[in-house]
């Protein structure tokens, strides 16, 4: 883990609220100078309360938004001089809600091949020898080729969402809180996918959620977020065992988690 | 359906398709009365109008002075020779009226069609674009809101003649702010949806997300819109030709045989009653039609 | 405990759909002891929110509900007249509703919301009726109560008008409070803040309550007894603690291992894996 | 609120501006308004004449100019046709059509909320399909056709009603019926709709948790909620049923301020004519600005803001 | 008769004073005829120029004209007649200044002048032998110093219009709102020995309804006692019913087809003669006059009213013979007939009809309706190729008023004819009637024999009104309310 995949240097982002004809607009720092970098081959993740700015931060990272200050560099270049399509070649998003990240009027098989369409360097056979190879990766049943995201489940959709990410084979891909939509069953399997593919494919994630239990389970690093700038940033065992900022102790605090098959306590009763 | 509790958490991946989006619509269309009866009314009006060469008994513009302002079939004078009897020019009345059809659907849906590519484009790249774009759209269809539309069509069409593409042109420019606004809103909606980000996210261009990713969503707004726009259209001719502003004659447009036939209102109420009675019903049909196709597109409780 | 508040047998709710009759709760069995939590777990669209509505009656007419029994402290509620049951709602029964943001009436003040419930089911005068709604607002722990009555749902934050939907529900002291997913649009401190006041006060009026939501981590903080719904069954029901350490059902063993714990890493010890053997 | 205000005025000057810019070049493509003065028979000399005295003989931008300066000032010119003040004639007019615009509106109304209110509750049923037929229907027929008929039966075959004028209320009846009915559908369509979003919202449902009675949910909570969008419709609609009275003015002989505008079309009256769709215009900026200020009153979410 | 002796009638024209100075309009006319005198009144029946306002009158030269005035009439106001009254009128109307609507019909008029109490004399600027027609029509007497009433308009013009009507006719007006209604009640002292006579009706009242079938509905219902400009199966119908009387009367009217001579529209095709003919013998004039204009209505074969001076019915006569029609056509190189666009602004029912014709010998036809004023406009420049128009002629009985205006080499002359023109100037200036009447014919039978224009036929007039008025139409298209009353 030496060298950074991404590298976020100084970066802000200011928006401006309202502001009409005759009023001045007021202005919303979303991000506020922050740095980060994302080592190849590992899962960062970033936490933080809502509207900390962690989409935002995600969308500046996939090019879908401009930094006010600062720049990205993806590759030791900066992202504003990489030609668009090597770019989003390999740096793919998976979004939070599977049922508004696919358009309800595509098949499958015509979301999962966009990319390569995109490309335009392979044939409709290719494609759709990819996007079979590819459904079969995530345990996905071929006859799901001609569906509709309509006839899905959550988590078969967000299968699909992964399999667009991964069919141009990129090599970083930002997921902004890709199971907090879905039930633990399924969040469980969708976690447990993303984990083994990324050891088959050699992937790099930055992974945003506010679950700091799903966090510690996939991260190798935390980065914790609170009002637009990192507040902390460690390792996930260090993190979890030396919270240093106090905003990350009240994180830990407030988190619900199953409590230990042993300690059980009957929690409400004895209150 | 299978229970749909099953279909999610552990048996996931076992689980059977649900019926397709296209299945599920037909399924509410065949049971929708409305679309069903909106359905045939206009099967029947376009039937008529696409079959009036083969089944209109005379020649519409063939006039004999010496037939005139005969009684229709159920009067007392009445023949079978001329069914709906004839007009003030000895023009055989169902023959007009069947090629009337043919008239109202040509206007409806040329001034339809027009009015939702302007709409449409307007409302696309308003609700995409948001921001000055969108201040800019608003402000068109502000302004063309504030047009009352019945005087700017009958100044236009009264300075430019009455000629059937002159109507049409008019219409289209005065009937497109429904579609731009509809498109415009539902844009809105759909470009902060998460397929929309991802389009752009994997590199799509601004025209192929509009036309690939965008549009193939508004294609239910649209045809709902556009179904009322004929209907408004159709009505809207009516009014102009009633007024002596719409289609000249000899054309045989329903609106222009009322405004023929009015001075005979006291009188002959026939000559008004069937062509009135005909847009009445052409345009009850689309309109049911078009409420039918926006239930069927979007049932109640979900989108 | 002593007798419950609620008995409920062989509930049973069907819906019909275009493809035929749709059995969303099938003879599932709940009761409730006056201060006990009852929590129910279970995964999206099992029909938890369906029973709680049953309860309720506040399922559309369209939908069948069919019990063997159910008795809110031995009055009989599954054959009573709409107005008869109105006359229970809010008075004798109480509910809380997943969305803060939509479950008040935007274009009323709270005030007006709460005092029109505490009016509808005692008799009294609006001045006793404010005073009583400004109580409970302070019991639920918000300041400025007198002043916040004239507020709209708008102008509070999401945890503040949970806190609101929970004066209403509390307001004519019921025998069981029913909350369906109260916290789950609520962030993680709020939530928790939320939750402790729940607990709290069902201790402190010693009522009956339901809680249901879809994380066991929610119902563990609050609830005595839960019972795990799969499918429109009850699969799994026992004490908070013994059903955490001897979960009977594989369902209810492959759930719980769905949920990531503390120190559990990807690699060492992988989630799900009961789910896996079970699938 | 004053920053709203200002800006919807500024909104409503560039509107005007657009819409009077139209509306003049409009009617600068229109033949030659001297010959329409002049009526048939005229000469070239007499043409002359009249160019010279209503100053055609200018370029156009400095007629356009010269018209608007005038208009700021509330001095919409002479009438071409009357040669009295366009201004005194509108006034003059707009009596009779804004009787007619109230009475429509209020006969729209009177049959769209409650029959909004009838087909929600009753969703789907019998009472539903009614009143949605007669929506579909009313929306269907032709005015001037519907206008017609009702002549033929209430005026000259049952002798009720006047057949045309404005000189008493009963000559409004007719008129109004048959304008608001036509404006009514959409009302009707957006109470019942409003309504049925109201009574499956989550308040209501809330509403009914707490146990009160039907009519408190429906007059109390829902009825609160699904009015709003009709009313500021309503404020809207009546600025187009203004605009859209000239066939029904026309069909029963109102002599209205419609009536006057499709009469000086086809006199190509220019000052007339501008001055009309150009009140029209500024009419409707200000109804729609009514209609936010009232749906901002009535809703708390947008008075706060 | 009614309860109350009065009288509502009711067009479709909006009247925006009642002052043929400032309204041309045919009702503004007939209301005029009512408030207003002229110095002179053509009597119809007799066709005879009668003493009005002036008791006699002379020609002193070729262009002055001297009349004696009563010296018994009052306007309306109270103030007597005299001199001044008619100096005033005609010099205000002579000065172009004052901008009158039918200066037109004066460009002859130089100036008046007083020569005794009650004297006056009219200067011409050349002779016009039709004076007497305008001065018993369109030109009427106003009190001295009328219009000084009228207040500054917009842009610095005076709003002659708004004048509140004062003269010294049989009527006198109580109530105008404009564009509604017109009340005049009978003038208690009005000279009974006129040609006009005393009024018999007490009040009269004419309403606005643009819509035909509201006329009808009202007349059938009562709301109004007379009503014109019906169509005939309007007429047929209305006759049916007891309590009405309809009449069909010829009027001054005609309708005629006119070409563009000089090929400017965009298509040669009526410069050739033999086309204009072929249209000649391709329309059924006859069978469009009976069955769409009525029982008075005649085929007209020159280019003016046959009941003006000067017409002539001896020119050349294009009879309906499609045959000739086609084979014109075959000669003039059409053997397949063309396509051309047809304009119209009055009766579509009649231009419809004449398309119909034309359509069955070849001549495909695009109707296209346009108000007068554009249409007179695309006429005037050339650029519509075959027009339907109608032609009026303010009712003067003169053929000066059609003929020399469309054929005198004036703006609206399609043909621009020297022979014509130099024939039209002939009788135009002479003042014997004699050789004017030669000249017109020479001109007209060019016309004709060019066929310039197609004349088509003569205009009539439905009225309908109650059965108890007793109320006769006159071909001039001015219905004389001042003789008519309840029986
Ligand atoms: N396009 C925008 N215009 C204005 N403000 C914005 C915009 N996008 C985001 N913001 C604001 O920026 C802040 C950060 O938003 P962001 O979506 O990044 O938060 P987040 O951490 O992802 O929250 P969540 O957990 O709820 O998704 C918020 O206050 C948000 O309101
Ligand atoms: N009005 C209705 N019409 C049709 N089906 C319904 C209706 N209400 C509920 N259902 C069905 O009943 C089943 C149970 O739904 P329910 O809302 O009780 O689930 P839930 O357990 O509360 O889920 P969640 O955790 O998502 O709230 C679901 O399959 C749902 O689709
Ligand atoms: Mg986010
Ligand atoms: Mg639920």
């Amino acid at each position: 883990m030496s060298e950074a995949m991404l590298r976020l240097i100084d970066v802000s982002r200011v928006f401006q609220l309202g502001g009409g004809l005759f009023s001045q607009p007021r202005l919303l720092h979303a991000l506020d100078g922050v740095s980060l970098d994302l080592h190849k081959g590992e899962v960062l993740a970033l936490v933080g309360e809502s509207g900390s700015g962690k989409s935002t931060l995600s969308r500046i990272l996939l090019g879908l938004d401009k930094p006010t200050a600062g720049d990205v560099l993806f590759d030791g270049r900066s992202i504003r001089k990489l030609p668009r399509r090597e770019f989003t070649q390999r740096v793919q998003p998976i979004f939070q809600d599977p049922y508004s990240s696919l358009n309800p009027r595509k098949t499958v098989r015509q979301i999962i091949e966009m990319p390569l369409i995109l490309q335009g360097r392979h044939s409709r056979a290719e494609r759709l020898r990819r996007v079979r190879e590819l459904l079969d990766l995530l345990r996905m049943p071929a006859r799901m080729l001609d569906a509709y995201p309509s006839q899905m489940s959550g988590g078969q959709r967000q299968r699909v969402a992964i399999g667009r990410a991964l069919i141009s084979r990129p090599e970083v891909v930002i997921c902004d809180e890709p199971t907090s939509a879905l039930d633990v069953s399924v969040q469980a399997q969708v976690l447990n996918l993303l984990m083994e593919l990324r050891a088959e494919l050699n992937l790099t994630y930055l992974f945003i959620s506010h679950d700091l239990a799903v966090v510690e389970y996939i991260a190798d690093r935390v980065a914790v977020m609170q009002a637009g700038k990192i507040v902390e940033i460690a390792d996930v065992d260090g993190l979890f065992s030396r919270p240093q900022s106090d905003y990350t102790k009240n994180l830990l605090a407030s988190a619900l988690v199953i409590p230990e098959m042993a300690d059980v306590e009957p929690v409400a009763g004895q209150k | 359906m299978s229970s749909p509790s099953l279909e999610q958490g552990l048996s996931n991946q076992i689980a059977d398709l649900r019926p397709t989006p296209s299945q599920l619509m037909w399924r509410r269309a065949r049971n929708h009365r409305g679309l069903a009866i909106g359905s045939l009314i206009v099967f029947i009006v376009l039937l008529c109008g696409l079959a009036a060469p083969f089944i209109a008994p005379h020649d519409p513009y063939a006039q004999d002075l010496t037939k005139r302002l005969l009684p229709a079939v159920w009067s007392e004078n009445g023949t079978w020779e001329h069914v709906f009897g004839t007009d003030a020019l000895g023009r055989d009345y169902l023959s007009r009226i069947l090629y009337g059809a043919r008239i109202s659907f040509l206007i409806g849906i040329s001034a339809a069609l027009g009015s939702c590519l302007i709409g449409a484009a307007l409302g696309l790249l308003a609700g995409y674009y948001g921001g000055r774009v969108d201040s800019v759209v608003t402000f068109f269809v502000s302004v063309r809101l504030a047009l009352p539309v019945v005087l700017v069509a009958l100044a236009t069409v009264s300075l430019f003649g009455g000629k059937l593409w002159i109507v049409v042109a008019v219409l289209s420019l005065l009937l497109w702010d429904r579609f731009a606004v509809v498109v415009r809103s539902a844009t809105m909606q759909l470009r902060s949806q998460e397929f929309v980000v991802a389009a752009r996210a994997m590199g799509c261009s601004t025209p192929r997300i509009l036309l690939g990713e965008l549009l193939p969503n508004l294609v239910g707004p649209l045809v709902v819109v556009g179904s009322l726009e004929i209907a408004h259209a159709i009505l809207l001719e009516s009014a102009l030709s009633f007024l002596g502003l719409g289609v000249q004659p000899p054309t045989p447009s329903w609106g222009l045989m009322v405004a023929e036939g009015k001075g005979m209102i006291f009188f002959d109420s026939r000559l008004i009653a069937l062509p009135g009675a005909a847009i009445a019903l052409l345009v009850l049909g689309i309109n049911l039609v078009g409420d039918g196709v926006r239930d069927v597109l979007a049932p109640e409780g979900k989108a | 405990m002593s007798s419950p508040i609620l008995s409920v047998r062989n509930l049973c709710v069907t819906v019909p759909t275009p493809t035929g009759p749709l059995e969303a709760v099938r003879g599932i069995d709940l009761s409730v002891a006056r201060g006990e939590t009852l929590g129910i777990v279970g995964e999206s669209g099992c029909g938890k929110s369906v029973s709680s509505l049953a309860l309720m009656r506040l399922l559309p007419s369209f939908i069948k509900v069919d019990a063997d029994a159910m008795e809110l402290c031995g009055i009989e509620l599954l054959h009573r007249t709409e107005r008869q049951m109105a006359d229970l709602r809010g008075d004798r029964i109480a509910m809380i509703f997943q969305e803060p943001m939509t479950a008040l009436n935007p274009v009323l003040t709270v005030g007006r919301q709460m005092t029109e419930t505490y009016l509808r089911h005692r008799r009294a005068g609006r001045r006793e009726a404010r005073e009583r709604a400004v109580d409970l607002l302070v019991r639920v722990g918000i300041s400025r109560a007198a002043e916040r009555m004239k507020v709209y749902p708008h102008q509070l934050s999401g945890g503040l008008r949970q806190r609101v939907m929970i004066a209403i529900a509390l307001l004519c002291d019921p025998d069981l409070l029913i909350a369906d997913e109260p916290t789950t649009a609520l962030d993680v401190t709020v939530q928790a803040q939320i939750l402790d006041l729940l607990a709290d006060l069902q201790r402190e009026r010693g009522l009956a309550m339901i809680f249901i939501s879809h994380d066991l981590g929610v119902v563990a903080r609050v609830s005595h007894r839960v019972q795990v719904m799969f499918s429109g069954q009850t699969v799994d029901a026992g004490p908070m603690r013994e059903l955490l350490v001897h979960p009977r059902h594989p369902y209810t063993r492959a759930l719980l291992s769905c949920i990531p714990r503390r120190g559990q890493r990807w690699g060492k010890d992988k989630l799900g894996a009961e789910q896996e053997a079970s699938a | 609120m004053l920053r709203f205000i200002l800006s919807r005025l500024a909104i409503a000057i560039m509107v005007a501006f657009a819409v009077s810019g139209i509306c003049f070049g409009l009617m600068f493509l229109a033949g030659d308004p001297a010959l329409a003065i002049a009526g048939e028979g005229a000469t070239e000399a007499d043409l002359e004449v009249i160019r010279r005295r209503f100053g055609f003989d200018r370029p156009i931008i400095v007629q356009y100019g010269s018209w608007l300066l005038h208009v700021v000032q509330g001095d919409f010119g002479d009438s071409y046709y009357f040669g009295t003040p366009v201004v005194s004639l509108i006034a003059e007019r707009f009596r009779a059509t804004l009787k007619l615009g109230g009475l429509a509106i209020l006969v729209a109304l009177v049959l769209a909320v409650p029959l909004g209110i009838l087909a929600a509750t009753s969703q789907n049923r019998l009472a539903d399909r009614i009143a949605l037929t007669i929506g579909t229907i009313g929306q269907a027929t032709p005015s001037f056709w519907l206008g017609l008929m009702l002549i033929s039966l209430f005026a000259v075959e049952l002798r009720w009603l006047p057949v045309s004028g404005s000189a008493t209320f009963a000559h409004f009846i007719l008129p109004s019926l048959v304008l608001g009915y036509y404006a009514a559908p959409s009302m009707l369509r957006l109470c019942r709709a409003g309504m049925i979003e109201a009574l499956r919202s989550d308040y209501v449902r809330t509403a009914r948790a707490k146990g009160l009675l039907p009519v408190q949910i429906l007059g109390g909570h829902a009825l609160r909620n699904a009015i709003l969008p009709v009313i500021s419709v309503a404020a809207v609609e009546f600025g187009f049923i203004l605009g859209g009275s000239v066939v029904v003015e026309s069909v029963f002989g109102i002599r209205g301020i419609g009536m006057l505008a499709w009469e000086s079309i086809s006199r190509n009256d220019f000052p007339t004519v501008q001055a009309i769709i150009l009140i029209y215009a500024m009419l409707y900026v200000w109804l729609t600005f009514l209609a936010d200020v009232i749906n901002a009153w009535l809703d708390p979410r947008i008075r706060m803001n | 008769a009614p309860e109350v002796n009065s009288l509502v009638w009711a067009s479709d024209r909006e009247v925006t004073a009642v002052d043929t100075y400032y309204d041309t309009s045919r009702e503004a006319v007939v209301l005029a005829q009512h408030v207003y005198d002229g110095l002179i009144y053509w009597d119809q029946e007799a066709e005879a120029f009668l003493p009005l306002l002036a008791t006699s009158f002379r020609q002193v030269d070729a262009v002055t004209l001297e009349f004696d005035l009563r010296d018994d009439v009052v306007f309306h106001d109270g103030s007597s007649f005299g001199a001044e009254d008619v100096v005033y009128t005609f010099n205000f109307i002579a000065d172009e200044a004052n901008g009158v609507l039918n200066y037109g019909d004066i460009r002859w008029l130089k100036s008046a002048e007083a020569v005794g109490e009650n004297t006056v004399r009219l200067n011409l600027h050349e002779p016009f032998p039709a004076v007497q027609s305008y001065l018993a029509l369109v030109l009427p007497v106003l009190p001295n110093g009328h219009f000084d009433s009228a207040e500054e308009g917009a842009g610095g013009q005076k709003r002659y219009s708004s004048v509140p009507p004062n003269g010294t006719g049989p009527y006198k007006v109580t109530d105008f709102s404009a564009g509604e209604r017109i009340v005049m009640t009978a003038n208690e002292d009005y000279f009974g020995d006129g040609p006009k006579g005393r009024p018999a009706i007490e009040t009269m009242t004419y309403r606005t309804l643009s819509d035909g079938s509201t006329q009808i509905a009202e007349l059938m219902t009562g709301g109004v006692d007379w009503v014109w400009g019906l169509s005939n199966d309007q007429s047929d119908a209305l006759s049916q019913a007891p309590h009405l009387t309809t009449v069909n009367a010829p009027t001054m009217r005609i309708s005629y087809l006119t070409f563009d001579l000089q090929g400017s529209s965009g298509t040669d095709i009526f410069t050739d003669r033999n086309v204009r003919r072929a249209v000649g013998h391709a329309i059924d004039r006859e069978q469009i006059a009976t069955f769409l204009l009525g029982e008075n209505s005649e085929v007209v074969n020159a280019a003016c009213h046959p009941i003006q001076f000067g017409c002539t019915d001896d020119v050349m006569v294009y009879d309906y013979d499609p045959e000739k029609a086609r084979s014109l056509l075959a000669t003039a190189g059409y053997p397949e007939g063309f396509s051309v666009d047809i304009y119209g602004y009055r009766d579509r029912e009649v231009t419809e009809a004449i398309a119909g014709d034309l359509a069955k010998v070849g001549i495909n036809t695009n109707l296209r309706w346009m108000q007068y004023s554009a249409l007179a406009d695309l006429i005037r420049q050339g650029n519509a190729p075959l027009a339907n128009m109608t032609w009026g002629s303010s009712s003067i009985p003169d053929v000066s008023a059609v003929t020399s205006y469309f054929f005198g080499g004036g703006p609206d002359d399609p043909a621009n004819d020297e022979k014509v023109t130099a024939a039209i100037r002939k009788g135009d200036l002479s003042s014997d009637p004699e050789e004017r009447q030669e000249a017109y014919a020479q001109a007209l039978g060019m016309i004709a024999e060019q066929a310039y224009w197609l004349p088509l036929f003569s205009y009539t007039k439905n009225y309908s009104f109650d059965s108890r008025l007793d109320f006769t139409p006159s071909a001039d298209e001015l219905p004389k309310f001042y003789s008519a009353s309840w029986r």
